[in-house]
């Protein structure tokens, strides 16, 4: 095989293994937009927010302690110990559904039937509160994220198969970072596991008959306010876990929330309310940008993966307006 | 309460059409106007000059843009930082290119080329609708910076990228550059948004402003009663690009003096401008400053009582200005989903039926 | 009562008719509004001299036409230009307009078109040719309809309809050939001609044509309008039926000052109309104000709690200091800011709102205005004052100065009308205005008009101490107790009415030996109240039925019978017991006349049951009557009504 | 319309009523919030606490108190613009605004209004040339004398031969990271290296495509021009795919506190610096002793010796320094912003004034002159020792190659000067 | 309603408007309209009625562009029409009302009718942009031709009124006027009597009639009150399962046995 066949397909591996990533962000948002209309902008702030929330449990933070400092004048940091990861993700998992229920009774239950924009906006408002309640809470400076997750590339695969290429071609095997390993895996066992919640269990059930008609929901008795709460609580653990991953890759900090911006592409492409295209648009977009970005980006000056992202989902959508998995729409008079 | 409008009838369709139609609110707009271009240029200091009331124009013709686009014709767009750039580096190339060119065409012209690139984007949402197009204008936002960083041409091949406003004056006025005096600056936004807010008055009452609502209402019996949906949406991406392009001309040339395009027009902005045109009111030109000054004008009040009154730490304030800023927008849409501008109506309607509750 | 002193008769040397008056208007007013109307979303003005114009080619058209001197023109619409325009129209050809209430049923119309032998109808609408076309077949003296609105006429013989713009385009071609025709018509009528023929609604029988000249007419609309000072500046909203007098009487003045009339939209507008135009000058009826005032107070009710307080608390201040202040009385600092920011605050807003923000004179009259209405229109800065006038009289007998303005009272004598009060309390009166005859009617004439010029107006009343005239009631409907004493029902339903949920009642005494009361609530008033109680009621008839209505109706009559107390002729006239009707007492049912009077024999006979079963003690009573739709079907509806005691009070137990 | 009025109003009584009187002023545009907070807050502390210092140990400079306005700005140019407008009124002697893009903003502001404008390694680079930049002051050292100097040191290790090799510049896709391309396409000329360009976009959490480029080209150097989370994102991906780290050089934007890995991740980690590292100075028993121990500290105290503290107390001594000089010039305590700037332009930073300011040899010696706001550009390079888990320099502050340097500065500020019709000074 | 004229007795030798040759629609393989002919001749009420899911609602789409027949020919004034956008025929003269309201519910009563007025406005933004002059003069004369519809249907009270607080019965008659702004040839109706009770019908009724007699409008409209079907049109045309199984005057087409069993449900 020719150095060059291999660079493109490590490439594309790797496209696949970013776009798990984008996937990952994505997935909150759909299960969002699906259950309650509500393009939810802050699940990027959610990330960051649950994975800030993971550490300063973990590494025993004193929340507010900048701000009761400030007023008190004290001097005050840490509790002074250490929680285990395990413990601190649970921990961390009941204050995002604590989250939840405050989003869902100070916010949507009086948005209740609003204009899409109007609750996408208030998601905005949302992130921007987020943003300065994290900081504030624990403080805006990074953070490492030390949940046991390794990282670096697989020497295994790379001496696997440094054979692979021709003779004298400058080739050093494959590279796959670990952590992305490692989160397609979460990923997947995520994606099996919403879908076994959804299909088998009662919740799951009243889920899936909110999102196909609100009113029908309502009129068989399911509580769209409870619903609505489940909806965050679980949009809220894939934030963890999306926070967790991109936490592990790239420290905890304020540019955390910017993932946000990945993922829209990926919901342009696989629809708002598919959680299958969430999946397969996050591939698609990753392999597109990294190969984009390997094939012409040097051509033309490179860092071309923040827009490439959004005009190959803008492409895609005005050949195929109802998306991934759309079916093609009869528009009715 | 301060309404009188017995004896306040129309007799042609002109007077009963106007803007203002009724007495109160027109002396009332008179008096405003008066202050702004009569009084104010003797009392303003250079820094409610130059940090408030021309950054306040500017994002208002802005708003006015988006609102045309959003509000009017219902396309939702996040590209506005993107085409805000447009017209702040076409002014920094015509500025360079052409010396002499008097500052008035050069941010006029700025829009119109910004409205031609608003336009092309705008051919996508022929197809895509709602939030996929809020998403497929991304692609505009961040294509555009990324075109306007990477081509060196458009920064004249300057080492960074910075682009910096040369001095140009009109009429023998300085306007831009460092010895601009804020006063001339705020001046020549303030004439600028005026007449762009009557500009947009007249095309959103006229044929072509019910075309966009039409199809912003309804598409489909809009199409039926003979509206082009082409027509009628790129030409709201015209002229909102337009507005947003003059924007983005004096937001460099007048306001910020320099600018990087990463930074200066990054999506934040976007989201700033949406921002300013849902508070102030989806459909209003009225809200579009509103939206403006609330959104200039929040943060730097904040600042001002936090940091300056009470003396907290400056980070610690600006976490708090996040948290205000974002409770207050959720607030508002609670409150009032359709805006100040709406605040404003039903507050004009207590008040014309005053002491009448209904 | 001698006569005050007339100094100048006509607005100027000869200008004695209607057409001279327009001639005149349209040289010195050429481009003042003459007349407005609310019509495709804009008020559509015309000049004086567009007015002269426009009545020109009309008339020569008319003339074209066929129509002769003496022939009577019937005018059925509501008050549009045009119908006012036809009036004029025909004067100048030296016909007679003989405008008609356009609600009146076929039937009315046929009566009014068969009186008067009319050979023309000026109609406004189709609704209006239809109804004339009904009766055509037994009216065969009617030549030619012409309508207004083309709408819905274009498969109409045009033999027998035409629209209003072709009679004036074939005057426009007459005018073009002799162009001098239209003045020379102008000048030949004369101040004693016929001008005009209304007719009266009366509360019994058939209508009667009250047949009025120049010279009645407009002598006495100018008079007032000296007195009052109005000018060519003012502004007054037509929206009274035009075959009322009192409409006619404004529209006169308008000629006489040069000053500009306004006619609303359509009956659905006329508040916002009102509130657009906002007339200086208006005449209401106290129906009217009373309306007014009940829906401010019904709106005020559901204001917020601080909104009420500062509108309590300013209306006293009004209460307090406002009618002085109207009147020019000194009053003190304080209290002059008071009521300075009250205007600000809640009475101009109020008076704006209501469209009577700029209004300089306010004439009420036709009833007894509550001095509770009329306070709060005078303590709000209107200057409201009360009139007394009839058809006959064309309008004018006596009203009220400024400065000497009394609730009771309907003040002095008018210019040049003398006033006589009979022995058995009759007022009679001798002025400029009195009406020539009853049109073909010698006999009624002769009884009301007596050969001196002295005319019966029916009305029973007194010069009081001031040398106010003070109406009591109709003189045939004042009746007596079987103990003597004085009746006078209407008083009593006046002071009822003045309660907001009061719509109407109707009391009962004369030959008997206590006062009983049917009663109608307000839909509007009790309506709301009920909303806000969270009452539920799907018809009229249940809400009235119900035993807290009752219990507010019960309370108001109460305080009705505390206040007849005060008043020595009348105090026995306490009501005993009431009920409250099960219907609303309706001009489509004949119970009223179309000006909303109570027709009182005719309640007499058809509740017959109900007046027997309040004076034998009875609990209920059932009752079922007939009511007719406007389309013209016939339903019954039926029902018992519950009868209530209430508390009389007497003489002795307000001393104790 | 009448709401704008009104906030007019409510501002204008808010915004009057900050300023201090007859104190030394020295705004800081800080920013402790935003995506570069993390480098800020310490940069801010370290400016304040020395002033605070001078304060509390001196009475002052010269007898005057120095007062210290922060105002955030997030890293945010427009909130620049308001905090400069809203600081300036106050008597601001100089600003350090501590962004490129606030710099290039600032540039013609200052000029107008007659503030020295003082960018400490960062900023326009060509503002070097003092008869077109009048007011504007970039020494110690620059972006391209950092390159140059990162070169030098490349060389240096090499053997002094570099021809042929691959050096790749990983660059924060902004104003700031493409500042050295032109430099260091010169120098590639001149050495004869294979310069290969790999822009990062903001804010630079992905960069995986970047550095597969990286592993396949396996370039012989990386300099990286990186800020914020670019900087920890590429090390770890560095890591990754196991670049040798000593191979590696940040200018002195990317080589803090926080761009390090855990354990030895990035031990070897080279950077160029114009400011020494660690708190084995006099000074910082004194800020030990009078600042934080009396409880003034700006920050927390966790900062103090890092890397972005050293370089904002760095900052701060130049401008306190500056006002010393300008005390002696004139004659007067109370110094204006335009004596400020006579005396930046005379500014003589010889190792016996940093000395006395109990930072000896904290930074190169050097002198500043009319024509040459930049100093000689001398830099220092550092390098991360993960056993100890700190910053240590290696070698000393050396000059750049000016050679090449020269010509680009004097190309760009003409540029500037015809695009903006500036005649150069006489100098 | 008196003398009452029916245009086609009258004139003799009728002129066609809209003549539909076989028209066949489908969607994916199901077919909505098989082979389908009618006319509508100029100034006549034609009424279009049938059972549920007969076709109607397709007809009039087709008629107005919205769907595009895959067979069968179009001839509109006495022109064949082929693969035109629903605003291109517009502008040829065909309007509509909706089934489900479709009023622009943003805007006034009055913007709604100025909007039906689109096809006879023409100065470009530039004009619109000054409005001062061409463009203010233009709205002025269409505004006055809006009033007079206005005050035809009787809606003067609520011009300024949004539509979207309207009560269901009037927004039908302005969704109506909306169509009538547009002058057009000819009038599409789609259940215009829709879920409206008596009074309300009545009043639409009149309406149509006046509107048709009036302007000498040509009318198609589907309905399902068949005694308002026949009070009202001219001629009626049946549809049953997308084809046609009746055509003719009211009379006719009420004793007609297919089109009894069609609407009594016979078993096919």
């Amino acid at each position: 095989m020719s150095a060059d066949f291999l660079y493109t397909l490590e490439v594309i591996l790797n496209g696949l293994m970013a776009g798990v990533m984008y996937s990952l962000v994505a997935l909150g948002f759909v299960l969002i937009f699906k259950a309650s209309g509500i393009f939810n902008y802050a699940q990027g702030v959610m990330a960051l927010f649950a994975a800030m929330t993971l550490v300063g449990i973990q590494t025993g933070q004193i929340p507010f302690a900048h701000l009761i400092n400030a007023i008190f004048g004290t001097e005050m940091h840490h509790f002074g110990w250490q929680v285990p990861a395990f413990l601190a993700i649970i921990l961390t998992v009941g204050v995002m559904v604590l989250f939840a229920m405050i989003v869902e009774k100070y916010i949507l239950h009086h948005l209740v039937n609003q204009e899409p924009i109007i609750l996408f906006m208030a998601t905005i408002g949302l992130a921007y509160f987020m943003e300065g309640f994290g900081d504030i809470m624990w403080g805006s400076e990074i953070k490492t994220m030390d949940v046991g997750i390794p990282s670096g590339g697989s020497l295994w695969l790379e001496e696997y198969t440094l054979g692979w290429a021709a003779e004298g071609e400058r080739y050093w095997g494959m590279y796959i970072d670990k952590l992305d390993m490692v989160a397609t895996l979460v990923a997947v066992i995520l994606v099996v596991s919403l879908t076994l919640f959804s299909q088998y269990t009662k919740t799951g059930r009243a889920l899936r008959a909110v999102a196909d008609d609100h009113q029908a929901a309502l009129s068989v008795g399911i509580s769209l306010r409870a619903i609505w709460v489940i909806v965050w609580s679980i949009a809220g653990f894939v934030a963890l876990v999306a926070g967790i991953m991109w936490g592990a890759k790239s420290g905890v900090q304020f540019s955390l929330s910017l993932i946000a911006l990945k993922a829209l592409p990926v919901l342009m492409l696989g629809g708002f309310t598919s959680i299958p295209g969430a999946i397969i648009g996050g591939l698609i977009i990753g392999v597109g940008e990294k190969l984009f970005e390997f094939a012409i980006g040097p051509m033309i000056g490179g860092a071309t993966e923040n827009w490439f992202a959004y005009v190959l989902a803008l492409m895609f959508l005005v050949f195929r307006p109802q998306g991934l998995f759309g079916e093609k729409i009869i528009e009715r008079v | 309460m301060f309404y009188r409008e017995s004896g306040d009838f129309k007799k042609t369709y002109r007077d009963d059409s106007q803007t203002f139609p009724i007495k109160f609110d027109r002396r009332r707009y008179y008096v405003v106007m008066a202050i702004a271009f009569l009084v104010l240029p003797w009392f303003i200091t250079d820094y409610i000059a130059n940090a408030v009331m021309i950054p306040f124009l500017v994002w208002a013709i802005a708003a006015l843009g988006l609102n045309i686009l959003v509000g009017y014709c219902g396309q939702l767009s996040l590209g506005t930082g993107g085409f805000m750039a447009v017209g702040a580096y076409a002014t920094y190339k015509l500025m360079t290119s052409f010396p002499g060119m008097d500052m008035f065409s050069v941010v006029l012209l700025s829009g119109f080329i910004t409205a031609f690139v608003g336009m092309i984007f705008g051919l996508p949402s022929l197809r895509i609708k709602g939030f996929y197009l809020a998403v497929a204008t991304l692609a505009a936002q961040f294509f555009l910076v990324w075109l306007l960083n990477k081509v060196p041409w458009f920064y004249n091949y300057s080492a960074s990228g910075q682009i910096t406003a040369p001095e140009r004056s009109m009429f023998g006025i300085i306007i831009t550059g460092p010895y601009a005096s804020p006063v001339t600056g705020y001046l020549f936004c303030l004439i600028l948004a005026i007449g762009l807010a009557w500009v947009a008055r007249n095309l959103t009452r006229g044929r072509l402003g019910r075309s966009w609502m039409a199809i912003r209402d309804m598409d489909i019996a809009a199409e039926i009663i003979g509206v082009n949906p082409l027509m009628a949406k790129l030409s709201a991406f015209a002229v909102s690009s337009f507005f947003v392009g003059v924007a983005g001309s004096l937001f460099f040339s007048v306001y910020l003096g320099a600018a990087e395009v990463t930074e200066a027009f990054s999506i934040n902005v976007s989201f700033a401008v949406l921002f300013m045109v849902i508070i102030g009111g989806l459909g209003s030109i009225f809200g579009s400053f509103v939206g403006a000054a609330f959104m200039v004008l929040m943060p730097v009040l904040l600042k001002n009582i936090l940091v300056g009154g009470l003396g907290w730490p400056t980070d610690l304030a600006a976490h708090l200005e996040f948290i205000i800023v974002g409770a207050l927008i959720v607030i508002f849409l609670i409150v009032e989903p359709h805006g100040l501008a709406q605040m404003a109506r039903v507050l004009k309607e207590k008040l014309r039926l005053w002491p009448f509750p209904h | 009562m001698a006569a005050s002193e007339i100094t100048q008769t006509y607005p100027g040397p000869g200008l004695d008719t209607f057409p001279k008056l327009l001639l005149h208007n349209a040289r010195m007013f050429p481009n003042k509004d003459a007349m407005r109307e609310k019509e495709f979303g804009i008020w559509q003005s015309w000049t004086w001299e567009q007015v002269a114009d426009e009545i020109e080619r009309f008339s020569l058209g008319l003339q074209v036409r066929g129509i002769q001197k003496g022939d009577k023109v019937l005018i059925i619409g509501a008050n549009r230009p045009r119908m006012y325009w036809t009036m004029v129209a025909a004067q100048v050809l030296g016909a007679i307009p003989v405008p008609t209430y356009k609600d009146s049923v076929a039937e009315e119309m046929q009566y009014v078109i068969e009186h008067s032998e009319a050979r023309f109808v000026i109609a406004e609408d189709q609704e209006q040719v239809d109804k004339v076309l009904e009766v055509k077949d037994r009216c065969p003296m009617v030549e030619l309809v012409i309508y207004d609105d083309p709408r819905g006429m274009k498969n109409y013989d045009t033999s027998v309809a035409v629209d209003f713009e072709v009679v004036q385009q074939q005057g426009a071609d007459l005018q073009a050939k002799q162009s001098d025709l239209f003045k020379q018509l102008c000048s030949q009528g004369k101040g004693e001609d016929v001008s005009i023929i209304l007719y009266t609604s009366g509360t019994t029988g058939k209508p009667k044509g009250v047949v009025l000249t120049y010279d009645n007419v407009l002598i006495t609309a100018y008079q007032a309008a000296l007195v009052d000072g109005l000018t060519e500046n003012d502004e007054i909203l037509c929206y009274l039926p035009i075959a009322w007098v009192g409409d006619h009487i404004f529209v006169a003045q308008s000629y006489c000052m040069g000053f500009c009339v306004n006619c609303p939209e359509s009956e659905e507008t006329v508040a916002a109309d009102m509130r657009e135009i906002g007339p200086t000058y208006y005449f209401a009826p106290p129906r009217v104000f009373e309306g007014l005032l009940t829906n401010v107070q019904i709106r005020m009710e559901d204001a917020a709690p601080i909104k009420r307080k500062m509108y309590s608390y300013f209306m006293g201040v009004a209460k307090r200091v406002g009618i002085d202040l109207l009147e020019g009385k000194s009053i003190g600092l304080i209290d002059r800011l008071m009521y300075a920011i009250g205007n600000f605050v809640i009475y101009g807003p109020l008076k704006d709102a209501l469209g009577l923000g700029r209004v300089r004179l306010a004439w009420t009259a036709g009833e007894a205005i509550g001095g509770e209405i009329f306070d709060f229109y005078r303590s709000l800065g209107i200057n409201i004052k009360q009139l007394y006038g009839q058809t006959e009289s064309s309008v004018f007998i006596t009203a009220q100065p400024d400065g000497e303005v009394y609730p009771e009272t309907v003040g002095r004598p008018s210019p040049g009308v003398e006033l006589h009060i009979a022995d058995d309390g009759e007022v009679l009166y001798r002025s400029p205005g009195a009406f020539h005859s009853y049109y073909k009617n010698p006999q009624s004439t002769a009884d009301t008009k007596t050969a001196e010029g002295w005319v019966h107006t029916g009305d029973a009343g007194f010069i009081n101490g001031q040398g106010h005239l003070r109406i009591i009631d109709r003189a045939k409907d004042v009746g007596k107790f079987n103990d003597g004493k004085m009746f006078a029902p209407k008083h009593i339903e006046n002071k009822l009415k003045f309660f907001p949920h009061i719509q109407e009642a109707v009391t009962f005494g004369d030959g008997k030996d206590h006062c009983m009361a049917f009663i109608n609530i307000d839909l509007g008033a009790v309506g709301n109240w009920a909303e806000r109680n969270n009452v539920a009621y799907a018809s009229y008839q249940e809400l009235a039925a119900n035993p807290n209505v009752y219990e507010m109706v019960k309370n108001s009559v109460e305080q009705v019978n505390q206040s007849l107390l005060g008043d020595e002729m009348l105090s026995h006239s306490q009501i005993s017991r009431f009920l409250i009707l099960h219907k609303e007492l309706d001009a489509d049912d004949g119970e009223l006349t179309r000006t909303k009077k109570v027709r009182r024999a005719l309640i007499n006979d058809r509740y017959g049951a109900l007046i027997e079963a309040l004076y034998n003690g009875a609990e209920q009573c059932f009752i079922e009557t007939e009511i007719a739709f406007e389309d013209g079907r016939v339903s019954t509806i039926s029902g018992d009504i519950k009868i209530v005691d209430v508390k009389t009070f007497s003489t002795a137990a307000k001393a104790s | 319309m009448k709401i704008k009025q009104l906030a007019t109003v409510a501002l204008t009584t808010l915004a009057v009523s900050a300023p201090v009187a007859a104190d030394l002023v020295f705004p800081s545009l800080s920013y402790r919030t935003g995506p570069y907070a993390a480098g800020g807050a310490p940069l801010a502390d370290g400016y304040a606490d020395y002033f605070t210092l001078l304060n509390q140990r001196d009475g002052g400079i010269g007898g005057v108190m120095a007062s210290v306005p922060e105002c955030e700005t997030g890293y945010n140019t427009a909130k620049g613009v308001e905090c400069y407008e809203s600081t300036k009124g106050d008597g601001a002697l100089v600003y350090m605004p501590l962004s490129t893009g606030m710099t290039y903003q600032l540039i013609p502001k200052v000029t107008a209004d007659d503030i020295p404008l003082v960018t400490t390694g960062y900023g326009r680079t060509s503002a070097a040339n003092g008869r077109v930049f009048s007011h504007v002051f970039n020494f110690p050292a620059n972006y391209w004398t950092g390159a140059s100097r990162i070169i030098n040191s490349i060389m240096e290790e090499a053997g002094g031969d570099i021809s042929g090799k691959n050096i790749a510049l990983v660059y924060h896709n902004s104003g700031y990271g493409k500042e050295p391309i032109p430099t260091l396409k010169a120098l590639a000329e001149k050495h004869n290296f294979n310069l290969t360009l790999i822009p990062v976009d903001h804010p630079g959490q992905e960069q995986k495509s970047q550095w597969l480029q990286i592993r396949r080209e396996r370039p012989d150097n990386i300099i990286m021009y990186g800020w914020g989370v670019m900087n920890q994102v590429a090390l770890q991906e560095a890591a990754n795919i196991r670049y040798p780290m000593d191979q590696m050089y940040g200018i002195w934007w990317s080589v803090t506190e926080n761009d390090k890995l855990e354990g030895m991740g990035s031990h070897g980690y080279k950077g160029a610096t114009f400011h020494n590292v660690g708190s084995n100075y006099p000074i910082f028993s004194d800020i030990q002793k009078y600042v934080t121990d009396a409880g003034l500290a700006a920050g927390d105290g966790s900062n103090v010796g890092s890397v972005m503290y050293n370089r904002g107390l760095y900052a701060a001594m130049l401008a306190a320094e500056a006002a010393k000089t300008a005390q002696n010039m004139f004659g007067v305590k109370d110094v204006t912003s335009g004596q400020m700037r006579d005396a930046f332009e005379v500014l003589d930073m010889s190792a016996e004034v940093m000395a006395a300011a109990g930072m000896p040899n904290f930074g190169p010696a050097f002198q500043v002159s009319c024509a040459n706001h930049g100093g000689p550009g001398l830099a220092a390079i550092q390098q991360w020792d993960g056993n100890t888990q700190e910053w240590k320099l290696i070698g000393d502050f050396e000059a750049p190659d000016m050679e090449v340097i020269a010509p680009l500065i004097k190309a760009d500020s003409e540029a500037y000067a015809k695009e903006n019709n500036i005649t150069p000074r006489d100098c | 309603m008196s003398i009452q004229n029916t245009t086609a007795d009258q004139q003799g030798q009728p002129e066609v408007l809209l003549d539909l040759k076989n028209i066949s629609l489908s969607f994916g393989g199901v077919k909505a309209i098989t082979d389908i002919s009618f006319d509508i001749y100029e100034g006549e009420v034609r009424a279009i009625i049938g059972p549920n899911g007969a076709g109607k609602s397709s007809m009039l789409n087709v008629i107005n562009g919205f769907y595009h027949p895959q067979e069968g020919e179009i001839w509109f004034d006495g022109k064949q029409r082929t693969g035109m956008k629903p605003y291109e025929i517009a502008y040829q003269g065909i309007a509509r009302t909706f089934q489900n309201i479709a009023l622009f519910k943003g805007m006034s009563v009055l913007d709604n009718l100025m909007t039906g007025r689109f096809t006879h406005m023409n100065k470009n933004l530039f004009w619109q942009a000054l409005w001062k002059g061409p463009a203010e003069q233009e709205e002025i004369i269409n505004r006055e031709f809006v009033e007079h519809i206005i005050d035809f249907l009787e809606i003067q009270a609520i011009r300024k009124t949004p539509v979207g607080r309207l009560p269901y019965g009037l927004q039908k008659r302005v969704e109506l006027g909306r169509a009538l702004a547009a002058q057009p040839k000819l009038l599409l109706l789609d259940e215009p009597m829709a879920g409206m009770n008596v009074e309300e019908k009545e009043d639409m009724c009149r309406f149509i009639l006046d509107v048709n007699d009036t302007f000498g409008t040509t009318i198609a409209l589907i309905e399902h009150d068949m005694g308002v079907v026949m009070d009202i049109s001219d001629r009626v045309v049946v549809l049953d399962y997308g084809r046609k199984i009746g055509d003719g005057d009211p009379t006719a087409v009420r004793n007609d046995q297919t089109v009894i069993d069609a609407y009594l449900g016979v078993s096919h």
